[in-house]
């Protein structure tokens, strides 16, 4: 039995891991950088020890003091996570070696499902439908301009270990061909440390649709449905929902089919996802398998009941699954937006820094998946996702409605977010509509970021506003030693604007 | 006392008509509001205008009286502008500089050019990288490289000065 | 059609009811006392106006005003909330005598139900079953003392307009009857306007438990199954739970009949909640129906996945049911705990005052409505209610888990709060085993108060922290001039303990 | 410097003996603690004591060095006494009078005693209403009444003097 999990990981995933290992009763030991001493993960879970400087690769990537912490602080088992360490076959061995459980499936899996191609070559085995495209790109030019005419154009390259959109661009015609390689190489190199990037065919009008499987290690595996991951920018996700508005009852079931054949032909076990580009006559193709809690998890959470990381961890635990396929429902409508830290009307550049002022959306059928709080500086080393803003309703229109009201309540400042840019994409007539595909921001980039017309009115406010704070800026140095506090401190200096009339 | 303020190209006089408790009357152009302002939260004041309740959010800048303010959908940039520097003749002398500004804090993980070096538009200057995306910084115009004030593995600020370029 | 709705009243209900209103596009209206200016309904509503001063009766109870604002602000609807006058019978017919719709019951149903006698002798006609007691007590004590010797003691004195606690004595003997009485007089008079009071057999070891009734104006009744209310002090609700951990599917069948009948009887319409005492032999009596949302409704809304308020406001549009009984159904487990600023050490005195800090629990599982925000003052005019945490899982364990993950993670500072008692709750074993009736707070309120033995290690890091703390304040003003600022602006003097070291 | 810290009936001797960075040793009475203490919010700060993760706030009360600390399920009232003001003898002298101070901010509903009135344990002296509900304080013991410093519909605060008892 599980008794302490090290979470190999930080931001929002770690404190979402640590938050189920507390209501399982087991104890959290998190792991940081530099960058990250004050992180929410740290000041939440139960243990936390230093890894090393801020760049991931002296942290996050440091396999050896990870599993020297987990060691020291006899953990039994290690999360790691998604992004990091959370794919790498290296890492679930060592702690197979080190006598400690992984939390996820087996190193046999992760490299199978890690290396992009030997995955599409095992899919063809086991009958899964996969994307026309290339192995490792040869060294010439001339050779890979040739595979690309062969394919034609547009196509895409990826990065043979990638995941999350690094090393990952699209490629519209022959002169862009070798700078967007060389491009791509580079941030496979960063981000994995393997530059080997493949290419395929770039399908037309493609959704990106996924299912979560979970696995135990008695043989049974299970779908919980699929989730539509079509908007996207820099081919990184940023809002998904499920059930997804596009694919049919039969399409559905054709495809979990799959998904789960999938899973089996490498023994999976744990939570994986599969996933899929569907074109848009309705053509379905495997792209790859995720070997590794998802993002996006927590919508498929909402619609089923399940607690994926529960799950996870019990799997771990060599117990068998607790729900058979018939048992596992999808209710209702889950929408998710991911709360970037970053500047979508100037090309989504990442806006680290500190955090100000923070409102989180509450109420009626809200959660929120995030780590930042105010006075916490988003370190510049790492993801720019903040948090994670799930809703759920009856209905997918009821949903959309409750994530704009949720939007309106999130109020997040000191950085530059997204959270007018997911509200331009909930009245974005495509996306209520439900017909949308992979192209959507790019197609509509320009009304999704164009400010609202300004009324007049609002403007004249807010410069009244400002000329008020100015004026009271000056006089605030008199106000303050002149104010009464009841609690014999100047706490904060709210209430009435003037203390005195200034007028 | 009578004030300038700018909103981007749009410039108002305001003036506070009166005050009573939280009430402020106070013209701004041609129109006059009466709004009940009470401060919140750090920063954050609550304002009804006609029965209107507005939240609105304001962020001084390291510019005294630069400000930017948040309202439901929109941002302001808004610019107090003290009444004996206010000269509305006196327009900023044409840049002939063109200044690299970083677009975000990061760090620098190539410098393209050197000082000497001409540039056109379109000509890479920077690769920058932050939250593990690698950006390319692009000259807009022609010009020559007058200053680099960035190098490699440079950790750079918001809006800090990487590159001049002698348009 | 509604389009703007006037919510008459204040707090968590008031936030909660416009969130609904957002989200099904309606402009909502807010009105305010004097002691709430910056409260979070009047920032959060589309409009907000004035009502009056602090007290009650200036303010939140003045039909005159509220009728007034909602004519000039055009709103075409007026919802209650809870308490103040959502179950005031003038109120409701001064809004349609406005030529505005009252989102609530018809006058003539709240009259029937909101006077408790009259609502005593209506259900004994309909064949429900009643607690035994009597009509409203005679003037001559030795009158009242005669009939509590003839229902015998314990009796409960209850306010007949009363609900909420307020105006309600449990007497054990009879030298308290006549203090008692006068106590609950006074509380009536100031809570109602109305000192009615009359008396009813206490039960032994009762259990406190409700259903919620939802009716159109279209003859159809459906009940959203139970709530589970009994943990309860000073006859006010802290936690709550559906389902009932008590009753059998054979008992729920049959209560879930009388509460029909029972709303059927006033042809009810609207959202209602129809109490039962339960004693330990599972017997069961109508106590009494609110004619209004009910505080607990949200966990109801999450094992049911309707949201109640909009149900309310389409009933108020004259639309029909859109789910009829057979589709209604219980899935998982909900528990709400009422968050109070009180101490519950100290005869849960009430304890309204300045919010230093607030870290509101988040994640799977979790809602909160509250209204609270870092420095809010609360009134002392008003309820102690902070906010409601709900939380849900699949099970009752799983739900009682995450209730003791989300108290773990909910921090308010500045006004003394239950949020530790609620913790003991979730850790005794009466509520563990949910074995539990309406003495459990009285009979285990040592436990349930008493402080962790504290380790000694945890106080000697306290005296260390209070120690470096007000080393720091020495030091503090030098410090802040110094520290360099990348904002240019001192905002927080947060990260590092010492700027410079001082030893 | 080493000073004395209360809390509660305990009173401990406190010595800062090395700070690294955020690293402080630290002894308290017999033990020493390594912690690596950062404040992040307002009166708020993360401690790693060998591991363990700890939050703790702080909240300074009107008394210099005085502070409520609460810790996850406990909360300490704590004493940081000045080294000269620290007397280990100096008791206070027994109170003669019982002093009935408002236990919550509220408002004052009835004064049931007057300036000389005798007055036994059980008396009731004022009904305080406070959020909605009346609570009577009564006294803890006899004694005549010195000073009333509260009337009907008086606004109190917590802790605010309302009458005084001599013994």
């Amino acid at each position: 039995m599980i008794k302490k999990v090290l979470v190999a990981n930080r931001g929002e995933i770690a404190v979402r891991i640590v938050r189920s290992c507390r209501e399982m009763g087991i104890r959290s030991v998190a792991v940081y950088s530099d960058a990250d001493r004050t992180s929410m993960h740290v000041r939440y879970a139960d243990e936390a020890y230093r890894l090393g400087p801020a760049p991931s690769s002296e942290s996050y990537l440091n396999i050896d003091k990870i599993i020297s912490i987990a060691k020291k602080s006899k953990a039994d088992a290690i999360h790691p996570g998604y992004g990091f360490l959370s794919e790498n076959t290296d890492f679930a061995n060592r702690i197979l070696q080190a006598g400690l459980i992984f939390i996820g499936p087996s190193a046999e899996a992760i490299t199978a499902m890690g290396d992009k191609m030997t995955a599409r070559s095992l899919m063809k085995k086991a009958g899964v439908t996969i994307v026309p495209g290339t192995d490792e790109l040869p060294e010439a030019d001339e050779d890979i301009k040739k595979l690309a005419r062969e394919i034609g154009y547009p196509v895409m390259l990826k990065a043979s270990a990638g995941g999350g959109g690094k090393g990952m661009r699209l490629v519209k015609s022959e002169e862009d061909l070798i700078p967007s390689l060389l491009r791509a190489k580079s941030e496979a190199r960063t981000a994995f440390g393997n530059e080997a990037v493949y290419m395929e065919k770039y399908l037309l009008e493609p959704h990106h649709i996924e299912f979560q499987i979970m696995a135990d290690n008695h043989g049974h595996v299970v779908h919980l449905f699929e989730r539509e991951c079509s908007v996207q920018r820099r081919h990184q996700k940023v809002v998904e929902e499920t059930p997804s508005p596009f694919i049919t009852p039969e399409l559905r079931a054709a495809m979990a089919e799959q998904a789960i054949a999938a899973a089996k032909s490498v023994n999976y076990s744990g939570a994986g996802t599969v996933e899929f580009l569907v074109d848009k006559d309705r053509n379905f193709y495997f792209l790859e398998m995720n070997t590794r809690l998802q993002v996006e998890h927590p919508i498929t959470e909402r619609v089923t009941g399940i607690d994926i990381v529960k799950a996870q961890i019990k799997v771990a635990n060599n117990e068998p699954l607790e729900m058979s396929q018939n048992e596992i429902i999808q209710r209702g409508h889950a929408i998710e937006a991911r709360i970037y830290a970053e500047d979508p009307v100037n090309n989504f550049n990442p806006s680290p820094g500190l955090i100000r002022h923070i409102t989180e959306p509450l109420g009626l059928g809200v959660r929120t998946d995030g780590y930042v709080y105010e006075g916490f500086e988003i370190p510049m080393y790492y993801d720019p996702l903040i948090s994670k803003l799930i809703v759920w309703a009856p209905t997918r229109a009821d949903a959309i409605e409750r994530m704009k009201r949720a939007l309106y309540e999130y109020k997040i400042t000191g950085v530059k977010t997204n959270i007018s840019f997911v509200q331009s994409i909930m009245q974005a007539q495509p996306f209520v509509d439900g017909n949308y595909n992979t192209h959507f921001i790019d197609d509509h980039i320009d009304e999704l970021t164009k400010p609202d017309t300004s009324d007049e009115e609002s403007e004249d406010i807010a410069m009244i506003m400002a000329y008020l704070d100015y004026q009271n800026q000056q006089n605030k140095r008199m106000d303050f030693t002149k104010k009464q506090s009841p609690g014999g401190s100047n706490w904060k200096n709210f209430g009435r604007l003037f203390r005195h009339n200034p007028y | 006392m009578k004030m300038h303020v700018k909103s981007g190209n749009k410039e108002k006089s305001i003036k506070v008509l009166k005050k009573e408790g939280d009430i402020f009357t106070v013209s701004v152009g041609e129109k006059t509001y009466e709004l009940d302002v009470v401060k919140v939260e750090e920063g954050v004041y609550s304002i009804l205008n006609n029965g209107n309740s507005i939240n609105m959010e304001m962020i001084a800048s390291d510019q005294p009286g630069n400000y930017k303010v948040n309202t439901l959908y929109n941002s302001f940039n808004i610019d107090v502008l003290p009444a004996v520097a206010f000269s509305p003749n006196g327009k900023v002398k044409k840049e002939a500089h063109q200044l690299i500004k970083s677009p975000m804090p990061g760090k620098i993980v190539r410098v393209k050019v050197k000082v000497g070096d001409t540039v056109e538009a379109g000509t890479p200057l920077i690769v920058l990288s932050a939250m593990k995306m690698e950006n390319e910084i692009k000259s807009e115009g022609k010009g020559t490289v007058t200053k680099v004030a960035v190098k490699e593995d440079d950790l750079v600020k918001d809006g800090q000065l990487m590159i001049d370029i002698k348009v």
